[in-house]
């Protein structure tokens, strides 16, 4: 690394790492992609991984959620169609050499439900509950789940991605009004292709 | 007398109180209140002065960036994180790049990176002096609060001169840093690279920052008052620390050596010699000293990387318009907070699909209602400035 | 003239409305003094608008400022007490200058109690910071003036013990006759008198408790745990704003003056400076007191911008552990001094 | 790394009194606001400056403005051939350009991707209103501040 510290690690770094933790948990899939070590766990094992792995991993970095799904309010959709779900992952890591893993589950979109973790990792309380008010997961067993962010009363869950941003539906696009073609057009194709930079 | 003894005592006359068993008093402070910097709001039950629960309560400052940012484009964004962690701006900025360019497999220039973490480090001087000048003031000293911020100004306005920016800079673009701007008729487009007197101005400005560190060791941390104020109070157990995702100098202070400066690559620190400064107790005061401490090794950092400037480009060659192909990554920093973190997951669209946002005050903060439990109102005072959180980061 | 100014009552009358007018004229002085001391401390300019150069207005387009303001009582509050408490406070704190000496003449009464009375009288406002804790219906008041009477409890002791050294030495209570006392030469050196305040005769100790208590006393930092803006907001003074605040602020400033000028009476010499003839004292005496007075206000000040504050029991444990017992060793040493010498 | 604490006691009451007295004397560092002001440096993000001349009303400044607070309307003109005898060439003409201030972050990408150099940063900074309407400026408003932009930094040499 000290020739070209500005290099992305190389792949079978964290494949290696991702391996080595997925087998102690009997992970169904692992993956290294981008430098990113993760294992992806059944939700019935859920706990009992993070309880593995505690003892290795003990730094609880976060919890989260991803809605996957085709039909989406904001931003784009995904390039495939995908099946609907929610992906609820943790990552974790080590004190000493910093590495870490993001464990990853699906649960059913219908019946959003996962065991609490409160109990292995006292920090994901909060988590659990900000995931709970914007996607809609259940934690069973989780001994305070209200809104954490949220008002009171608020309905929906905002993070899901059928949830629409209000605050690009009430106001029109400035940017719709086409007095001509955009001069620009042409060079932003090109400049696409060419992989020409920016403003040199 | 040793710390030990002094919390042994402090707890001791924290009982007393207790067993005169008088109806409890619901004190809310916050969420507008002096202490909280900003809209934190503690819902307290007080015995006499001593709190028997509290529960934070967040949320006031939500401004929803995960789902905002869903419907922005990469460089949008970068100005966006920017203000999750205002007082340390740049420094949030820097994570979401690397991961975007991890994602589309880009290297930024060695010059780009260079100068992304000198201004790293002056967002971490920044960050930290706010808290060794706010700090005091929540223990009743106003004073260090200027001397501290006086030097603080300096940094700024480096960091003005190079991005334009004081607070929120959106210097960094994918590939690198902001290459160009417009700048006025005659001159049009602009090389935004370090401008003349850069880097002599930097020098002098880590002289008065290493200056106001001294000053803040004689007028807050040697002071009899402050020691009392501090020591053995708000102890963070290591354990606990880990378990509830307290890091960066809230970590360090209970005794863990964690830097992801040290173990990440996601900027060139390996170049440079510094250290990781700890604390032995984990208390209120070990995490001033570690902080004061931190500005003293950011310094060093910024000295060394000035004089190693390397030359070269702004920017990687990158498409005009930036579409990251299909992938997730997770990439954090050293944030002065502690670990900041994106996990970015891509579609292949100018956006991301999902971004979730893993900033170090809330986690650090979410180990109050542990810590307050049983302490008096001023302490919580004294506990609750020095876990030094911001409530853009908290609620993002 | 001279017969009307020597009956009583007009002379009487006559010297109240002069110190009404004159204490807060001071108080606004050591306001404008506090501003712009705690700015240069902090590398600050402070104020530089109202009045021109240096902003010397400042304090009186405050004043101005708090008495255009709506008078505003919470819906809760105990109306009476509420009303009544600032007006508690600046009658407590300025009813201690009717036994502060000036000169040997300027002074409203010399009661033979004086230190007494102004011991008593000082502790009046105390009752008013209660009064307005418990009235404003606010739980920050209440803790802010539970805390103000925990410390009232607490330094009321070390602040008489301290002045009981002083007393023992001169043999009086009386105001002009502990500075008579100070003005008696100690010993001769040749043909020369060499004259001392009590601060120089051993009263070392007892000064610096004096001092100590009477910032605890005038919730000064680093003991203002009943204001403790970043604990209580501003303890008993949150609910309080126009006219019942600027009350409370100049009380705070008059009480710097007082406890500044009992003090000075005390230790330092009040009105007498060695060298100063005796005659000239009449006219001279009020400027060398009000040195003195300038001098302790400067380092209440100082202090206050360079420390943090103590916690509620660190304060207590400060009181009873240390600075009682060395009030009361320090009577012990002065009585068993004056008896052998 | 343990910090270095003063071994007799009140040494570190003494030494915080002797740096706030230290300071008392020095000469403060704050300006007397609105009667001596601080010149913000050349690449400070104040308000953003309009070149009418140079706009095409592309509209790419409004479509990449991450909080929509710009606002662009045009027409097209023909303007008299160049050449005598030439085709008369269309040419877009500015309407309205709007910048609402009260949105606007400041973030600069407008500048950035203008590809016609019509938007300049000025580092100009009093222009705070009562009315939060007010901070709507029009093309007009927008281009009095051209005057104000200073010409770049001088780029540091190795």
């Amino acid at each position: 690394m000290t020739e070209s510290p500005s290099e992305v690690p190389a792949a079978p770094v964290a494949v290696g790492i991702a391996e080595r933790y997925g087998e102690m948990v009997g992970a169904l899939s692992t993956s290294g992609d981008f430098a990113t070590p993760r294992i992806r766990v059944s939700p019935e094992s859920w706990v009992d991984t993070h309880r593995t792995l505690k003892e290795h991993l003990p730094f609880f970095s976060f919890l989260s959620a991803i809605h996957w799904s085709t039909e989406v309010a904001v931003g784009d959709p995904p390039e495939e169609e995908v099946e609907e779900r929610f992906e609820v992952f943790t990552r974790l890591s080590d004190v000493s050499k910093g590495e870490g893993v993001i464990i990853s589950t699906d649960i059913s979109k219908d019946d959003p439900r996962l065991p609490t973790l409160v109990g292995v990792f006292g920090g994901a309380n909060w988590h659990e509950r900000e995931a709970h008010e914007m996607f809609g997961i259940v934690f069973d067993g989780h001994p305070n789940l209200e809104l954490l962010y949220l008002p009171e009363g608020f309905e929906g869950y905002p993070l899901r991605k059928t949830f629409p941003l209000l605050s690009r539906e009430v106001k029109p696009w400035p940017g719709t009004v086409d007095v001509e073609d955009m001069p620009s057009t042409e060079n932003v194709e090109a400049g696409e292709e060419t992989g020409e930079v920016e403003g040199e | 007398m040793s710390d030990q003894h002094l919390l042994a005592m402090h707890h001791s006359e924290v009982q007393v109180s207790v067993e005169l068993e008088t109806p409890d008093v619901t004190l809310n402070l916050g969420p507008q209140h002096p202490s909280t910097h900003g809209v934190l709001r503690l819902v307290a039950k007080v015995d006499g002065e001593v709190i028997n629960e509290v529960e934070p309560v967040i949320g006031y400052m939500h401004r929803g960036y995960e789902k905002l940012a869903e419907v922005r484009t990469y460089p949008q964004i970068v100005a966006l994180v920017s203000r999750i962690d205002w007082v340390s701006g740049y420094a949030s900025e820097v994570p979401l790049m690397v991961a975007v360019e991890r994602l589309m497999e880009i290297d930024p220039p060695a010059r780009a990176q260079h100068i992304r973490l000198v201004l790293t480090e002056m967002a971490r001087i920044s960050s930290h002096l706010v808290f060794l000048s706010s700090y005091p003031l929540e223990l009743g000293a106003a004073t260090p609060l200027m001397h501290s911020l006086r030097e603080r100004e300096r940094v700024l306005d480096l960091i003005e001169m190079v991005t334009g920016g004081r607070f929120h800079p959106n210097f960094n673009r994918v590939g690198g840093v902001k290459p160009a701007a417009g700048a006025g008729s005659d001159q049009k487009k602009v090389v935004q690279d370090l401008p003349e007197g850069f880097s002599q101005q930097t020098l002098a400005a880590m002289d008065d920052v290493i200056g106001v560190c001294d000053d803040m060791e004689d007028l807050v941390l040697g002071n009899e008052i402050f020691v009392e104020r501090t020591r053995g109070v708000g102890i963070i157990p290591t354990d606990l620390a880990l378990e509830y995702g307290v890091s960066g100098p809230n970590l360090r202070a209970s005794g863990v050596m964690f830097d992801i400066r040290k173990t990440d690559d996601y900027l060139p620190y390996d170049r440079f010699d510094f250290d990781i400064p700890t604390g032995e107790n984990g208390d209120c005061f070990d995490r001033y000293h570690v902080r004061l401490q931190e500005i003293r090794q950011a310094a060093r950092i910024i000295r060394q990387a000035i004089e190693t400037m390397p030359e070269g480009d702004l920017q990687a060659k990158v498409p005009r318009i930036i579409k990251v192909p299909k992938g997730e990554t997770y990439v954090r920093a050293e944030n002065p907070k502690g670990e900041m973190g994106y996990h970015v997951v891509s579609e292949g669209g100018r956006g991301p699909y999902r971004l979730k946002i893993r900033s170090a005050s809330f986690s650090n903060l979410s180990v109050l209602p542990w810590l307050l439990k049983g302490q008096l109102v001023p302490d919580v005072i004294a506990i609750l400035g020095s876990l030094d959180f911001v409530l853009g980061d908290v609620d993002r | 003239m001279t017969a009307l100014f020597d009956s009583f009552w007009p002379l009487l009358v006559l010297k109240v409305l002069v110190i009404a007018a004159v204490i807060p004229g001071v108080a606004l002085v050591f306001i404008f003094a506090e501003l712009k001391i705690s700015a240069h401390m902090q590398s600050r300019i402070g104020p530089y608008f109202a009045g021109g150069r240096w902003g010397w207005a400042q304090p009186l387009a405050d004043g101005l400022k708090f008495m255009q303001k709506e008078d505003l009582v919470p819906e809760d509050a105990d109306r009476p007490v509420f009303k009544l408490a600032p007006m508690i406070v600046l009658m407590g704190t300025l009813a201690v200058f009717v036994i502060v000496p000036f000169s040997p003449k300027l002074i409203v009464r010399d009661l033979d109690v004086g230190v007494f009375y102004a011991l008593a009288a000082g502790s009046v406002t105390t009752i008013g910071v209660l009064m307005a804790g418990w009235s404003s219906a606010n739980k920050y008041s209440l803790m802010g003036g539970l805390r103000a009477g925990a410390q009232l409890i607490a330094y009321e002791l070390p602040l008489i013990l301290a002045v009981v050294g002083v007393v023992i030495q001169a043999g009086t209570m009386s105001m002009n006759g502990i500075v008579a006392a100070q003005i008696e030469p100690v010993f001769h050196l040749g043909d020369f008198a060499i004259r001392l305040p009590f601060l120089l005769q051993g009263q070392v100790i007892g000064f610096a408790i004096f001092m100590i208590a009477a910032l605890a006393e005038l919730n000064r930092t680093p003991f203002d745990m009943p204001i403790a803006e970043s604990e209580l907001v501003m303890g008993y003074l949150t609910e309080y704003s126009g006219i019942r605040f600027t009350m409370f602020f100049l009380a705070e400033y008059a009480g710097m003056f007082s406890m500044s000028a009992i003090a000075a009476t005390l230790f330092l010499g009040g009105y007498y400076l060695p060298g100063v003839p005796a005659g000239a004292l009449d006219w001279l005496g009020p400027l060398i007191l009000m040195g003195k007075v300038t001098l302790l206000v400067f380092i209440i000040i100082w202090l206050r911008w360079t420390f943090p504050r103590l916690r509620e029991d660190q304060l207590q444990s400060l009181a009873w552990r240390w600075l009682i017992p060395l009030a009361l060793a320090n009577i012990a040493v002065t009585a068993v001094a004056k008896v052998v010498f | 790394m343990a910090p270095k604490m003063p071994t007799i006691p009140g040494t570190g009451l003494l030494k915080g009194m002797w740096l706030t007295l230290r300071t008392l004397f020095k000469k403060p560092v704050t300006i007397n606001y609105p009667k001596e002001k601080e010149v913000p440096v050349a690449r400070a993000r104040g308000v953003i400056a309009l070149d009418i001349e140079a706009c095409t009303v592309c509209m790419l400044c409004a479509r990449e403005c991450p909080d929509w607070c710009i606002y662009i309307e045009g027409h097209k003109e023909l303007q008299p051939p160049s050449k005598p005898g030439g085709r008369p060439r269309s040419r877009a003409t500015l309407d309205r350009f709007d910048i609402d201030y009260a949105l606007c972050m400041y973030c600069g990408i407008c500048v950035e991707v203008c590809p016609f150099d019509a938007l300049f940063w000025s580092p100009e900074y009093e222009y705070s209103e009562g009315k939060i309407s007010d901070m709507l400026h029009d093309k007009e408003r927008l281009t009095e501040w051209l005057a104000t932009v200073p010409a770049p930094p001088p780029l540091e040499k190795s």
